[in-house]
C-alpha cells in the first residue's frame, strides 16, 4: 500500500516537472511567478494596486520585444496564483512556483503580513524578494535574517511620524486642536502603525482620546466610528485596509463625524475612493500620494487606464510598477536571470523608475518615498515625503456636504 | 408463596413526575420484593412508561425517592443506576445494528452491574444467547434477525449485567400468538431462576400467569395493588379500563 | 442609546435570517449549513441588480424571493429528500444533511467566486442620515429593519392564522402525528425549506444595503450566527428567534463598542455557551420529547 | 494478544519503517507532498478515532492545530524545541476536555456548530491578545528541516495508530461504538457516555495540537489567520470520511488520493478548490457513504460469499 503510494508520488512529480523543465530550459522565455490575493480580505486592494501594475509592465515589456539577455531577447511569462489572503496559501504557492513551476523569479506578495510570512520561504528557496506593499520598521533585522529581501514603500515609523508631524504642524499653526482619535485594523500592518503612532503622538503632546482596533474583515464599523466621534476629537486617524477605509468614511458621513484632520489608510488613494464619495472626500488624508504633475507618472497613469481599464492608485501602484522596472533593468544589465547576481545588483545600483531614481541602502531599503497624501479636487497629491519632490500645501477638511 | 422471609429490593416512595402543568405520575409508592415478578398495569397514558423511565434513570422524578437495597438511586444518572443493578429493555426494541449479535450481548456485560470483558464476557454471552434460544444466531448480522429474535437479543443483553432488578417494558408487545407463547415461557424460566422482575404489560394472560403481584395505575396514580386475580376483579380497575359506562 | 438602537437594527436583520433557518430546521428537519451562502447569494443578487441596472435593492426583493424559493424547493426535492427517505434515524439524517449542506455551501462559494471573483461587494444605497433620539443612523439600516419586521410579522400571521401555516406548524411539532391526520409531510417540508431559503435570501438582500459582503468568507459567519440564534430562541419557535436575534444584535454591538470590535463573535459564543449549558432547550423553549 | 495481532503489529511496524526511509530516495517536491500526506494522516486518523464510532462530526481540528502552532511560536525562543510538541499535546488534550465537557453532553448538532466556530473564536481571542501586546505574528526560525518534520509526523502517526489499535480493543473503544449505535442503550448499559466521549475526544485534540507544534517551523511565520484557517478542519473530515472510519487504515486511504487531487487542482485551477471540496462532500454522502472502507468491505463480503457458494 505505502510503497505503491511512494511510487505514485514519484511518477506524479516527474510528470509535473517535465513540463516545467522544458519551458525553463528554453531561454527565450523568462518565467515570473506571482502569488497574491485574488480572493479573501485583501483581494479588493490587490486587484487595484498589485495585479494591474504587474500585468501592465509585463504587457508593455512583451510588446516592446521582451528583455534583452546575452542569449537574445526573452519575453515574459507571468504565472499567477491566488493566495486567498491566507499566509499559509502564500507559502504553499511560493513553494509550488519554485519547486514545481521552476520559475526564474518570484514577485513579492501583497500586504505587509503576507510579505513577512513569505520572507523565510523566499530566503530558503534562494529567490530575491523585492517587496513593495510591505511597511515595517524591522528592516535592519529582516535584511540581516533574509539578506535578499528588499523594501521599496517605506518604513512604519516614517508613515506614522510624518502623519503625526503634519498634524502637529497644523496644531502649532492653530488650525486643529489637541485631541486625537485613532483606530487600526488588527493585523501586522495596522498594529505596527498604531503602536508607532501612539508613541509619536505622546511625544508631540497629543491627547489620545480614543484608541481601538478591529479585525480584518469586520463588516460593520458603525460602532467604531461612533466611539471615535463620541470622544470629541479634533483629528481622526484610521490605519485601515481598503474595505474598511470605505466603510469607515461612509459611516463618518452618516454620523456627520466632522473633524478638520481626517485620515484613512490603504484604499484612500484609490481612484474609486473619490469615485465613491466625490466632493465629500475633498481634503481627506491618506498614505502615499504622488507628484501628480510629473509627466512620467501621468504617462504611467494613462497607460494603466488604457491597458488595464482602470486608473492606478495614487500610492503603491506606481511603486509596484517601479519594482518591475527595477527587476527588468537588473536582468538586462546582468544579461541573464541569475538570481544571486540580481540580488547583488539590487544592492549596488540605482534604478531609473516611474517614481524617479530608486536605490537601496545598507538595510536593503529604498529611502525616497511619499508618506502622506491628500485628495485635492479629484487628485490625490503628496503633502509629505521622504526625499521626493513636488509636495503641495496641506488643507483643512471642512465638513462632508 | 412464603413472603415473610423475603426482603424488599426496590422501594418507591411518593414518586411524582410533572411535565410542565401535566402530572404524569402522582405520588406513587410501592415495594418490589426479592425473587418476585411484579407487574405494573394500567390503561394507555396512565404513567406506566414514565414510571419505568424514572426507575431506570431515563427521567428524573420531580419529587419522591426510589431506593435499591436501601440506597437511594433516584436522581442518579442512568448509567449509575444500571451499574447498581437495575437493567431495562425498551418498549420499542433497540438492537445495536452495527454490532454483531455477540457484541450486542457483551455490550450489556462490559459496563454494568457485574462486569465481564474479553473471553469471559464472550463465553458468558454465549450462555445467555443459548438460554434465550439464540444459540444458532451468534454469527448473524443483527439486521437479519426476526422481530422476536431482536427481542430475545435485547433480553440477553440486559441479563448480561446480572441485574438485581430487571425491568421489562412491554417486552411481549407486538409478538404473534406463537411467539407470545415462547416469550411467556422465557420469562417463566427467568422467574424460575429467582430473578426480581418488574414487568409493564398489556397482555393480560401474561400478567395472570407471570406476576406474583400487580400495581394498577390510572391517570398517574395507583388505584389498586395485589395479586393479579385480586386487582383484575377490582371495581375501580375495571372502571379504569372500561370507562364509567356501568355506572350510568 | 446608540448601542441599543444599532443593536436592535442589526438584530432585526439577524432575526430574518434565523427565521429562515428555523423553518428549514424546525419543519423540514434539515440542518442547512449552506444557509449563510444563500444569504450571501441574496446579497450579491441585490448588489448586481443595483450596480447593473440601478434597481433598488428593495425592489430586488421581489426578484430574489421567488428565485430563492424555487432554487431551495428544487434543492430540497433533488438533494435532500433522498437523504430524508433513506435515513434510519433522526441522528443519521442530521449527519447526512450536515455533510451534504456543507458540500452545497462549498459548491455555492465556488460558483460565486467564478461569477463575482473574490473581492468585496458593497454599494451605496440610502446611506443618508436619520436622526433617532440624539444619534444619527444610516437610513438603509432603518429601512432594512422595518422591512425585516414587516416580513417577520407577515410570516407570523401566516403561520398562525392560515391553513397552510398551521399545517407547517403541525409538521414542526410532530411529523408522525401530522402524517396521521392526513398532512403530506414531504410536500410541507419542501415548502418550509423553500420558504426558509427565500426568507434568508431576502435577509441577505436587505443586509447588503449596509454591510460589505464577500463571496468566500461571509456565508459561514452568518450560518453560525443564525444557528446560534435558532438554538438560543428554541427550534421551531418564531417568537423566541426574534427575541434571541435582537439580544444577539445588542450583545454584539455592546461588546463591539465597549470592549473591542474584534470580540463580537466571541460575545455571540459566550451567549451561545451559556444557553447551551443552562437552557439547552432554548430561552423560551419547553422540553419536548 | 493473539498470533494474528503480533503479525499485524510486525507488518505495520515494517511499513512505518519503510515509509520513514522515504527522505533517502524521494525528491524535494515529493517530500513536500509527503509531509502533507503525513500531516493529514495523523489528523484524519485521530479524527476518525473519535468521530468514527460516535458519529459526532468535529470541526475543531483547526482550533487545536492553531493552538499547537502558537505554542511553538510562543515557546521557541524560551524552551528547547522537543518540549513544545509535548506541551502542545497536553494543552490540546485539556482544551478538548473543556470543550467536550461543555458540548458533548448535548446532541450532535450543537457539537458540530460549536466546533465549527471554535477555531474562529480562538482566532479572535488570539488576535485580540496580540493587539493588546502590540505585535502580530511570530517567526519560528529553526534549523529543523523538512525531513525532520516528516520523521516526527511519521512517528506520531505510528503512535496514533497504536493508540487507536489499543483503544479499539479496549472497553473504552467498545463503549464508543455502542454510543455511536444508540446512546440511550449505552446509558442504560452502564456506560458513562459523557465521560467516554470526553476521554476519547482528547485524543484528536492532543494529536492535532502536536501536529500544529511540529508543523510550525515549516510555516516559519505564525499568525492567527494562518494558524486557525478553518479549511483544514473540512479537509480532515472529508479525507477521513472518503477513506472510511470503520477501520484504522481507512483515513489514510482517503488522505493519499485527496492530497494528490488537491495538489493538482490547487496548482492548476487555484480558484476551484472550494468547488472540489464541495463535490467531494456530496460524493461521499450520495455515492460512498462508507468511504473506501465501505467499498472494501462490500467486495470482501461478496468474495467470501462467492467462495462459500
Amino acid at each position: 500500500m505505502k510503497r505503491r503510494t511512494a511510487l505514485k508520488l514519484t511518477t506524479l512529480a516527474a510528470a509535473l516537472s517535465v513540463a516545467g523543465l522544458g519551458a525553463a530550459q528554453a531561454q527565450d522565455v523568462i518565467r515570473i511567478g506571482a502569488a497574491a490575493p485574488k480572493t479573501g480580505g485583501l483581494a479588493g486592494g490587490a486587484e487595484v494596486t498589485h495585479w494591474p501594475a504587474i500585468r501592465l509592465w509585463v504587457e508593455q515589456t512583451n510588446a516592446a520585444g521582451g528583455l534583452q539577455l546575452d542569449s537574445g531577447p526573452a519575453t515574459i511569462e507571468l504565472i499567477e496564483y491566488d493566495d486567498q489572503t491566507n499566509p499559509q496559501q502564500t507559502i504553499q504557492a511560493v513553494t509550488r512556483l519554485a519547486t514545481q513551476d521552476q520559475v526564474d523569479l518570484i514577485l513579492s506578495p501583497y500586504g505587509t503580513g503576507l510579505n513577512l510570512a513569505a520572507a523565510p520561504i523566499f530566503d530558503r528557496l534562494g529567490y530575491p524578494q523585492l517587496s513593495v506593499t510591505n511597511i515595517t520598521d524591522q528592516m535592519p533585522q529582516l535584511s540581516q535574517q533574509f539578506p535578499n529581501m528588499f523594501f521599496t514603500l517605506g518604513t512604519t515609523s516614517a508613515f506614522a511620524e510624518d502623519t503625526v508631524r503634519l498634524l502637529a504642524e497644523m496644531r502649532d499653526a492653530g488650525q486643529v486642536g489637541n485631541r486625537v482619535a485613532m483606530v487600526n485594523v488588527a493585523d501586522a500592518f495596522g498594529i505596527e502603525l498604531a503602536t508607532v503612532a501612539r508613541g509619536v503622538l505622546a511625544e508631540e503632546g497629543f491627547e489620545l482620546v480614543y484608541d481601538s482596533s478591529y479585525p480584518l474583515g469586520t463588516q460593520d464599523l458603525s460602532t467604531v466610528v461612533d466611539g471615535a466621534r463620541n470622544s470629541n476629537p479634533d483629528a481622526f486617524i484610521a490605519w485601515s485596509y481598503p474595505p474598511d477605509s470605505f466603510a469607515i468614511t461612509e459611516q463618518a458621513m452618516i454620523q456627520d463625524f466632522d473633524v478638520p484632520f481626517y485620515y484613512t489608510a490603504v484604499g484612500t488613494p484609490f481612484p474609486a475612493y473619490w469615485g465613491r464619495f466625490g466632493e465629500a472626500a475633498n481634503n481627506i488624508l491618506g498614505p502615499g500620494g504622488v507628484n501628480a504633475d510629473d509627466p512620467r507618472f501621468q504617462e504611467f497613469a494613462a497607460a494603466h487606464q488604457e491597458l488595464m481599464g482602470q486608473g492606478p492608485d495614487y500610492w503603491a501602484s506606481a511603486t509596484t510598477y517601479a519594482s518591475m522596472e527595477i527587476l527588468g533593468q537588473a536582468i538586462e544589465d546582468i544579461g541573464s536571470v541569475d538570481r544571486d547576481a540580481i540580488a547583488q545588483h539590487l544592492r549596488e545600483n540605482t534604478y531609473d523608475t516611474v517614481l524617479g531614481p530608486i536605490s537601496f541602502n545598507e538595510n536593503n531599503n529604498n529611502e525616497a518615498f511619499w508618506t502622506v497624501g491628500q485628495w485635492q479636487d479629484g487628485v490625490f497629491r503628496g503633502v509629505a515625503s521622504r526625499g521626493r519632490e513636488g509636495a503641495v500645501e496641506v488643507r483643512l477638511k471642512e465638513g462632508w456636504d | 408463596m412464603a413472603t415473610t422471609m423475603t426482603r424488599d429490593v426496590l422501594s418507591v416512595r411518593g414518586l411524582t413526575k410533572r411535565f410542565g402543568g401535566l402530572v404524569a405520575v402522582n405520588g406513587m409508592s410501592f415495594d418490589v420484593r426479592e425473587h418476585e415478578v411484579m407487574g405494573i398495569i394500567g390503561p394507555n397514558g396512565s404513567g406506566k412508561s414514565t414510571m419505568i423511565n424514572m426507575i431506570s434513570g431515563a427521567l428524573q422524578p420531580t419529587a419522591g425517592t426510589i431506593t435499591l437495597n436501601g440506597q437511594q438511586i433516584s436522581g442518579l444518572p442512568a448509567y449509575q443506576i444500571n451499574r447498581r443493578g437495575v437493567s431495562r429493555t425498551f418498549q420499542l426494541v433497540r438492537p445495536l445494528n452495527e454490532l454483531s449479535v455477540m457484541e450486542n450481548v457483551v455490550a450489556g456485560a462490559a459496563f454494568g452491574h457485574r462486569r465481564r470483558w474479553g473471553h469471559e464476557a464472550e463465553a458468558f454471552a454465549e450462555t445467555l444467547l443459548q438460554k434465550v434460544g439464540m444459540g444458532r444466531h451468534i454469527h448473524l448480522p443483527v439486521a437479519s434477525l426476526t422481530y422476536i429474535d431482536t427481542k430475545r437479543l435485547e433480553l440477553a443483553r440486559v441479563l448480561a449485567s446480572e441485574p438485581e432488578v430487571l425491568l421489562l417494558d412491554e417486552w411481549l408487545a407486538g409478538l404473534n400468538p406463537t411467539e407470545l407463547t415462547t416469550g411467556i415461557e422465557l420469562i417463566h424460566s427467568l422467574r424460575a431462576e429467582g430473578r426480581t422482575i418488574i414487568v409493564v404489560e398489556h397482555v393480560m394472560d401474561a400478567i395472570r400467569s407471570l406476576c406474583d403481584r400487580c400495581v394498577v395505575m390510572s391517570s398517574g396514580a395507583m388505584i389498586a395493588e395485589g395479586t393479579p386475580a385480586e386487582v383484575l376483579a377490582d371495581r375501580e380497575v375495571i372502571r379504569a379500563y372500561l370507562g364509567d359506562e356501568d355506572d350510568a | 442609546m446608540f448601542i441599543i438602537i444599532t443593536g436592535l437594527l442589526l438584530g432585526g436583520t439577524y432575526a430574518l435570517i434565523a427565521m429562515g433557518l428555523n423553518l428549514q430546521y424546525g419543519v423540514a428537519r434539515i440542518m442547512n449549513l449552506a444557509n449563510g451562502e444563500i444569504l450571501v447569494a441574496g446579497g450579491l443578487a441585490a448588489f448586481w441588480v443595483y450596480t447593473a441596472g440601478q434597481v433598488s435593492p428593495i425592489l430586488a426583493l421581489f426578484l430574489v424571493a421567488p428565485v430563492a424559493f424555487a432554487v431551495n424547493w428544487l434543492l430540497y426535492r433533488i438533494m435532500l429528500e433522498p437523504l430524508v427517505l433513506r435515513a434510519k434515524s433522526r441522528g443519521a439524517l442530521e449527519v447526512d444533511s450536515i455533510l451534504a449542506t456543507f458540500g452545497l455551501s462549498f459548491i455555492m462559494i465556488g460558483i460565486a467566486l467564478m461569477i463575482y471573483g473574490g473581492g468585496y461587494f458593497n454599494y451605496s444605497y440610502l446611506s443618508t442620515r436619520v436622526q433617532i433620539f440624539d444619534s444619527s443612523f444610516a437610513l438603509n439600516r432603518v429601512v432594512a429593519f422595518a422591512l425585516a419586521a414587516l416580513i417577520a410579522l407577515a410570516l407570523w400571521l401566516w403561520l398562525s392564522f392560515t391553513r397552510p401555516g398551521m399545517t407547517l406548524r403541525a409538521v414542526a411539532v410532530s411529523p408522525e402525528n401530522a402524517r396521521l391526520v392526513g398532512i403530506d409531510v414531504r410536500r410541507v417540508s419542501a415548502l418550509a425549506f423553500a420558504l426558509g431559503g427565500a426568507i434568508t435570501a431576502m435577509g441577505g438582500a436587505l443586509i447588503s444595503m449596509f454591510v460589505t459582503l464577500d463571496a468566500s468568507t461571509d456565508g459561514v459567519i452568518f450560518t453560525m450566527k443564525a444557528l446560534i440564534i435558532v438554538i438560543m430562541g428554541g427550534v421551531g419557535d418564531i417568537r423566541g428567534t426574534v427575541i434571541a436575534a435582537l439580544l444577539l444584535g445588542i450583545a454584539e454591538t455592546a461588546v463591539g463598542a465597549l470592549i473591542s470590535p474584534g470580540l463580537t463573535l466571541a460575545a455571540a459564543y459566550v451567549l451561545f455557551l451559556l444557553v447551551l449549558l443552562f437552557r439547552p432547550q432554548g430561552l423560551f423553549g419547553r422540553t419536548t420529547l | 494478544m493473539s498470533a494474528t495481532d503480533y503479525r499485524n503489529l510486525a507488518i505495520s511496524a515494517g511499513l512505518v519503517g519503510l515509509v520513514a526511509l522515504m527522505p533517502f530516495y524521494a525528491s524535494g517536491y515529493v517530500m513536500t507532498l509527503a509531509v502533507t500526506v503525513a500531516m493529514f494522516t495523523v489528523l484524519a486518523t485521530s479524527w476518525a478515532l473519535f468521530s468514527g464510532p460516535t458519529h459526532y462530526i468535529s470541526l475543531a481540528t483547526a482550533a487545536f492545530y492553531g493552538l499547537g502552532a502558537y505554542i511553538t511560536g510562543l515557546g521557541i525562543d524560551h524552551l528547547p524545541y522537543w518540549t513544545l510538541p509535548l506541551i502542545a499535546g497536553v494543552a490540546g488534550a485539556i482544551v478538548a476536555a473543556l470543550v467536550g465537557v461543555a458540548t458533548l453532553r448535548l446532541s450532535g448538532v450543537y457539537f458540530v456548530i460549536f466546533t465549527l466556530g471554535l477555531a474562529e473564536l480562538i482566532r479572535q481571542l488570539v488576535t485580540f491578545a496580540q493587539v493588546q501586546a502590540g505585535r502580530q505574528g511570530f517567526y519560528v526560525l529553526t534549523s529543523i528541516s523538512e525531513t525532520m518534520i516528516y520523521w516526527q509526523l511519521v512517528a506520531l502517526a505510528a503512535v496514533v495508530w497504536l493508540v487507536g489499535w489499543l483503544i479499539w480493543r479496549s472497553r473504552l473503544g467498545f463503549a464508543l461504538r455502542i454510543i455511536g449505535n444508540d446512546e440511550t442503550v449505552a446509558r442504560h448499559s452502564g456506560i458513562n457516555t459523557a465521560q467516554a466521549k470526553v476521554l476519547l475526544f482528547m485524543v484528536p485534540g492532543a494529536a492535532a495540537a502536536i501536529v500544529g507544534a511540529i508543523m510550525a517551523p515549516r510555516y516559519v511565520y505564525i499568525e492567527p489567520s494562518m494558524a486557525f484557517g478553518p479549511i483544514l478542519s473540512f479537509q480532515v473530515v472529508i479525507m477521513a470520511l472518503l477513506g472510511g472510519t470503520r477501520r484504522l487504515w481507512g483515513p489514510i486511504a482517503g488522505v493519499i488520493p485527496f492530497t494528490l487531487l488537491w495538489e493538482v487542482i490547487s496548482g492548476n485551477m487555484p480558484n476551484q478548490t472550494y468547488l472540489l471540496l464541495g463535490v467531494a462532500f456530496l460524493l461521499i454522502v450520495y455515492v460512498l457513504p462508507g468511504g473506501f472502507v465501505g467499498l472494501y468491505e462490500k467486495a470482501l463480503h461478496r468474495w467470501r460469499e462467492g467462495r462459500a457458494a
